[in-house]
């Protein structure tokens, strides 16, 4: 086996020297009957790396890549292009093979890296401080709602009908065990997102309110009236977004008021990946929240000769210190997709995240003119960034389908993300970035012209 | 050479890609929301990122530069054909939520991996989306509270032995529970009959790690198992130490009801600085109903991928959903490329190497350092050693700091609880009997000089990036962003 | 520009700082009539990442990709499996950028490599020593004929026929500026090398032999008899190889006599590539004739604390020393590729690579076998390793094109090498290795019954 | 750490590839050829060689890690997105005597960069094969030679500066000529009168580095080439330092015959430890009918390839063949794709910004360190000093070792022979304002030193993998090969 160094002599004066007169002998403390007696049935022996190469480049091929056909599926998962130096700096061994910083005298090329991020994140976010992430955008909502149980004593969470609706079952799902009450508005098929009837939710036991911003739909809600009617009830508001690169564009969430801003990374650095790993981002706006925050945190302190240097800290709040009195229980983060994320968005800068952040607007609005003025086609949104909302005349499920045989993968159908809401058969969500083209673009009109005539 | 932060290097003019100027009058459809303020990101250009970086990463230890023996941890070497797999654009350009029928692969390998999962553990059934350990054990209890519930039993109670990973009580504290410690015998293993007198009508479920966090097999899992079943618990088995018997013992032989495989442990997925991980959890078939969704079952048209518009009558008890998508894919097409690298014999020559350098470490020290369950028998994948003996003053903390000026990672320190000073030593399969030896005798000579009272440990690590960093400090005045407003 | 640092803030301030009032006062010294006022016509203006790789996408997209199709070429280029690590190390920075190893203090991580690939072909060539690598082995072998006319100080080279002909070209396009004499033999379609017309040509003034083994036809000579009769003679004996995964199968040149071995390594590591960069292996039986020795030599030495480290050495042959009186006038050489040939093997070590040879081998045999057995085709070799020629009822040049037009690479054409040599139409070379699959050989199979039918 | 060799950790039985166990029994058709003995090759797991080579790589200066100041090497940073096309299946995988027809995108390539190069050069014919600069040299000496011979002019003598690089000698004589030197105004360039002097009948060519190895621009170099023209020579001119103009200033519009191209300087592919380079060489009417094969060409089925099978007529003049296959495809692409991200825009750029950033060194350096050619105006891309002025004994070997302790490689030393303890320093275009800063506060403190008379400089580099080794002892006692017979 080409991963194992030990040869067959290696192993007789290893035993020798145990004192084990064959490897068996170490096992003597498992019960025989729950010993197999040789390799296990089911599984095929060891194979080349030729021949695992080829099968699974078999599967491979068995998929339609994103960039292989005219592509518009988002919804909280989006294809950007990402730079060749990314890739080549998360696969330097020093990164890649190394574990969770705790030797921190041999792990400041990671720490000083996940503070670089933490960083980034605050001022993306607009918030004073942001953790060295979590798993995803889904995650990293729950870990915000029940921080703000924590935070403000109540569990009772409002929740905006326009979040994602994996987010918003991952919550549900959490909540029905740990008893927290969440209220959740229906999705709004209307233009604008509908502030008012989330707001008329906020009451005196609201722990918090929870805004996807952009939502679900491509709609931008106004949060900062959002912000003040939970404020004024003593809730937090928790923003989610789900494309980083909108916050080139839009401001920030914390500029506007939200004290818990969670998102998805995967945008920056990251790659669609068929939807894992992914990197959540969680951001603080006011520093005194920050010992109720999930998650690691890196911050600077000096060395024994007064150099600066980097740390884990305030590792009190986690689970192996704490156990069962920690504020989550997340120990493995997404430490590499943080650094990717990190990379490249060393490598935008200021510049290049507006840049590509007005790109990306520049062809989703080409998109929707194009698109909105085919017959039996409506674009519901007033206003967007990169994603929109189609309203078709027909079932949105079976055309996605549908046109993925003619390879043109259309875009997300609301079918499939509420399937218990028959009014919304008709909506589908197109997304529209800096990889998109215009030819693409007249291939998907074309396509949905020919399948709603 | 220090290397300066990005803030301090970069500033917002310059960047490291071209794309088009944005044009500044163009109108937008943003509905009133655009950036006013700058957002205050630095910018580098390409050279200087990828010399950032490049210098950054040397101030890593790392797998690839020697033996990491972090126990509990199963740092192994992790093939380059897994990364080579992973970044194919079958794979790594596919969007989760494409139509399947243009996914088929993909749901192929998500489902093959499952297959020899349950395989591996003997357990029909298991949940693919948990993103990390942590989460499978989330997993775990939480399908276990809805199997109880789902019986009108509302037990209020985990067990989790004192030796326990943090995660254990954290995971079930989170899912509502309240948490007791099992008491451990002298010799290293979870105490039988204290536990069945522990046991009762309160008692949701027992969360034993097997191997267990002193390196040794629970000889008695079994009869626990049928200990709590019988008094009307479920059992989970944190399998972060999996990798001790993949491929020669079966879990679901021993009556687990639920155990999170930590795919970046045992099927070597890289551990990238602190994740991705990935924690799939295979269940009994009490729990199977209870899986949360989604999943991925083989039919006649193919892979068909199971999730809230699909699911249907047939999976109403799911517990619900995890995450947003369907787990790690990287990791899986990782673990399965592994998988199929070491076939049956693969596997199993894998946990017996494991274990053979494991005990190869733990006889060649347990003369100059405290091994506490030595006279218990063979170790599993990992040896566990004491600071008995010690000079007065001299600590784990710095006979791990010497062990970085003789080149190695330290083993993990001060855990499991139950042993004063713990240090726990993993080496796994792939390391050398050279690169054993050498690891020994580094481990030796600090040894002797903790026994010593050697002074100049006190201070070490002394040849490392850093010296010795002071955490005390960083926790009582937190700086965890850049704040130089300074930024041009 | 995303490669360029410099901001016109920093411009300014270098200007002012060296006192020129614009850039173009630098170039004061180019006459002005010889300078451009804008930027050049005839090339597009910078692109985005994004946009450059669909480019090359696109382009490579035109290719038929070695692996995706049934393959069998090989004269002299090979399709080999190559561990994914090896590409991986070889993308390490330190060793990708990094330059001519002058300063060793700072370059022991290439320049211990270059001791161990020099030792490695030593053993595999059974020679000597080695050199730290050449262009190619077309290259490595006029530099061999070179090196023995330096050594014998004679100048007529004797040539098997059965050397590969663009090697022949490249000795004897030389050999018109230097003077020397070519005797070389026309290739003989026969079933076993033609010695003894090769060891007739042997007279007092040549200076070497020079022999493929195996040779361009698959043939396998008996080096030790050739080597007798030049060294009866006082000439060397140069033998070239093309693949050197055979060396694990056959005995190697230098204990069959030869006195000088050159080859391509590209089968080991490096790939196919279009034809370059490929790797130039060079080395001497007789360490006597080092000083004779072209191109780079690495050697052991100790540094001021008497710990061993490695240095370029003997550079007195060299022409950055010697300039017009050096061994040659190489200066960079295919560094990289040498190191992607190590790595490769040493993780084949001895056992993988008589494993990798026998499995060529039983691959190569099986194909004779299937393909010699149709109509209209005829074995030529008594004797091979991984390549045989066939003799084909038709013009090998025609068939070869008009497989590939069905997907089948069936192999390169006696009549594309030896464009001069009608009587050698029907002759096509095969090629297996170890990613020849059975489907691969019978796919073959029934194009060409197919087409001979 | 030290690492040992392959040959002290290896042994004949480990390997990290899984390959079928040989059938040692089976017939063979090696034609008695089986080889008996053992060939010595030690092996490595797959953990085991990854850990050996990153070991070493870390012993390594690099671009990705610093400024390399190499005068005449032009160390650029080596985009990342070059190295992802070159990889690209339908380069990588393409075997080059596949049938045409299906390498048409791989000959695009090569027509394309053809093209291009003949642009920026301003000349109108180009050969691809030539493997590296000096390959290309003799490329362009050789179609000199051609076209002298061709005109039955057999001309014996080649003129080089003493500031040439050796390769220029040293092809001149491989390819059959003596070699003698022009000399050197005082002020570094060509003395234009004393080679005026020396041009007569038996002259075949001059080769002539511009800019040249002082890092001046040869103002005369118009004049110079009608010289040799009315004289009845060619020009050659050598390439190395066309990263200084490239994009400004056309070599075809100065006279130029034939002048080689270093892509692996100027277009930024990899050096990679010594290699591979790629040397396309340029040539004026006057040669391009004497252009080695094989050579693209465009037709109106596709783009044809050029070589012995297909070349016919219309090339029979050509002088030969170079190597074996169609030149470096790898670097092809790589250099391809740097063009495209360049531009014509970009091009520009980067000549003036490497000229920007070395007359900032010069000036910023000329006032402590001794720089014989600053009063004859801006240097080009790179600036060159000498010793005068260092104390007794202090060398500029001292001073670069020196510089190795602050960080950073040394400049090209004791090049070009005509300044005494030259000191060539070229930091390209890809270095930061930042980068040079600290460059010239490292070389001002090791000036200072050499100046002062440190003796400690005598025996640095101090804080290096290595302190200095001893050169003599190798080449007195070559040990080349690793000899012990004891491996297993």
């Amino acid at each position: 086996m080409r991963y194992l160094p030990l040869t067959d002599t290696d192993r007789s004066a290893m035993l020798e020297m145990i004192g084990a007169p064959d490897v068996d002998a170490l096992f003597v403390d498992v019960p025989s009957e729950a010993q197999l007696a040789g390799p296990i049935h089911g599984l095929p022996m060891h194979a080349s790396e030729m021949a695992v190469e080829r099968h699974m480049a078999k599967l491979a091929g068995q998929n339609m890549a994103a960039s292989s056909v005219p592509f518009f599926l988002g919804a909280g998962a989006y294809k950007h292009h990402i730079p060749a130096s990314v890739d080549h700096i998360i696969q330097r061994g020093e990164f890649l093979t190394a574990y969770t910083p705790y030797q921190p005298e041999i792990a400041q090329g990671t720490l000083q890296m996940l503070f670089e991020f933490q960083s980034q994140i605050a001022r993306l976010y607009g918030c004073a401080v942001a953790n060295a992430s979590m798993y995803d955008g889904s995650t990293a909502c729950w870990e915000a709602v029940a921080m703000a149980g924590r935070v403000t004593k109540r569990s009772r969470a409002v929740m905006s009908g326009a979040l994602h609706p994996h987010y918003t079952n991952v919550v549900k799902t959490m909540a029905k065990f740990t008893g927290d009450t969440i209220a959740d508005a229906q999705p709004a098929i209307q233009p604008k997102a509908d502030n008012a009837g989330l707001i008329s939710r906020i009451d005196d036991e609201t722990s918090c309110v929870v805004v996807q911003y952009p939502d679900i739909l491509g709609r931008l809600p106004d949060l900062q009236q959002i912000a003040d009617a939970a404020h004024s009830k003593g809730a937090l508001l928790i923003v989610v977004n789900t494309e980083p690169v909108a916050l080139g564009a839009i401001t920030s969430p914390g500029e506007l008021g939200a004290d818990i801003v969670v998102g998805e990374g995967q945008s920056i650095g990251v790659g669609l990946q068929f939807g894992g790993p992914y990197l959540g981002l969680f951001a603080v706006r006011d520093p005194k929240h920050v010992r109720q925050m999930p998650g690691r945190l890196c911050g600077e302190t000096v060395d024994a000769e007064g150099k600066r240097g980097f740390v884990l800290t305030l590792s009190t709040r986690e689970q192996h210190i704490r156990r069962e009195k920690a504020t989550s229980n997340i120990c493995t983060n997404s430490g590499l997709c943080a650094l990717a994320f990190s990379v490249h968005m060393t490598l935008l800068g200021e510049k290049g995240l507006r840049a590509l952040a007005a790109e990306n607007h520049r062809l989703a609005c080409i998109a929707a003119d194009t698109l909105s003025v085919l017959p039996g086609v409506r674009l519901l949104n007033d206003a967007f960034f990169n994603e929109f909302t189609l309203l078709l005349d027909g079932d949105a499920r079976q055309i996605v389908r549908d046109l993925a045989a003619e390879n043109v993968l259309a875009g997300v159908s609301l079918g499939r993300l509420y399937p218990d809401h028959p009014e919304l058969s008709g909506g589908l969500l197109v997304a529209v970035t800096e990889t998109t083209t215009e030819e693409d673009i007249n291939a998907l009109a074309a396509a949905l012209k020919e399948k709603l005539a | 050479l220090d290397e300066a932060l990005i803030f301090e290097i970069g500033d917002k003019n310059t960047t490291g890609v071209d794309l088009p100027e944005p044009d500044t009058n163009a109108p937008n459809r943003l509905g009133g929301m655009e950036r006013a303020a700058d957002i205050g990101l630095p910018g580098l250009s390409e050279p200087e990122t990828v010399r950032h970086y490049t210098r950054l990463s040397r101030q890593n230890y790392a797998i690839d530069l020697g033996l990491f023996p972090l126990g509990s941890c199963t740092m192994k070497h992790n093939p380059r054909l897994n990364e080579k797999v992973a970044r194919m654009p079958g794979f790594a350009d596919l969007h989760p939520m494409a139509p399947t029928s243009t996914t088929q692969g993909a749901l192929a390998v998500i489902y093959q991996l499952a297959e020899w999962l349950k395989t591996l553990t003997g357990m029909p059934a298991v949940a693919m989306s948990p993103k990390a350990g942590a989460h499978g054990e989330l997993c775990g209890i939480l399908a276990i509270r809805a199997a109880l519930e789902a019986r009108g039993d509302a037990r209020k109670v985990v067990l989790c032995p004192e030796s326990a990973h943090g995660t254990n009580p954290a995971t079930a504290a989170f899912a509502g529970y309240e948490v007791e410690d099992i008491p451990a015998t002298p010799e290293g293993r979870v105490d039988l009959a204290a536990l069945e007198a522990r046991l009762g009508p309160d008692v949701a479920a027992v969360m034993i790690t097997n191997p267990n966090t002193c390196g040794l097999f629970e000889r008695d899992f079994r009869k626990i198992a049928d200990a709590v079943h019988a008094a009307g618990g479920l059992v989970y088995c944190d399998g972060a130490n999996f990798n001790a018997i993949v491929g020669r013992v079966r879990p679901g032989d021993l009556g687990v009801d639920a155990m999170h495989i930590n795919l970046h442990k045992t099927f070597s997925t890289p551990h990238g600085g602190g994740g991705p991980g990935s924690g799939p959890v295979v269940f009994s078939e009490a729990l199977a109903p209870f899986a949360p969704l989604p999943f991925v079952e083989k039919t006649v048209d193919g892979y068909e991928l199971v999730e809230e518009e699909t699911a249907g009558d047939h999976h109403q008890l799911s517990f619900g959903r995890m995450t947003a998508f369907h787990g790690q894919m990287g990791m899986f097409t990782r673990a399965l490329t592994y998988m199929l690298s070491h076939g049956a014999d693969g596997l199993k020559q894998v946990s017996e190497d494991a274990v053979l350098n494991a005990n190869y470490i733990l006889r060649s020290l347990e003369d100059v350092l405290f091994a506490p369950y030595a006279d218990s028998g063979p170790c599993m994948h990992e040896a566990l050693f004491g600071d008995k003996g010690f000079a007065e003053g001299m600590t784990t903390l710095d006979l791990a700091k010497g062990l970085i000026d003789e080149g190695f990672h330290p083993m993990t320190m001060y855990f499991p609880l139950v042993v004063h000073g713990a240090m726990l030593v993993e080496p796994t399969e792939t390391e050398s009997k050279a690169a054993l030896d050498q690891f020994i005798g580094a481990m030796r000579s600090v040894a002797e000089r903790a026994i010593a009272g050697d002074q100049s440990l006190k201070t070490a690590p002394h040849y490392a990036p850093m010296r010795r960093l002071d955490e005390t400090l960083a926790a009582r005045k937190p700086v965890l962003a850049w704040s130089d407003p300074g930024l041009v």
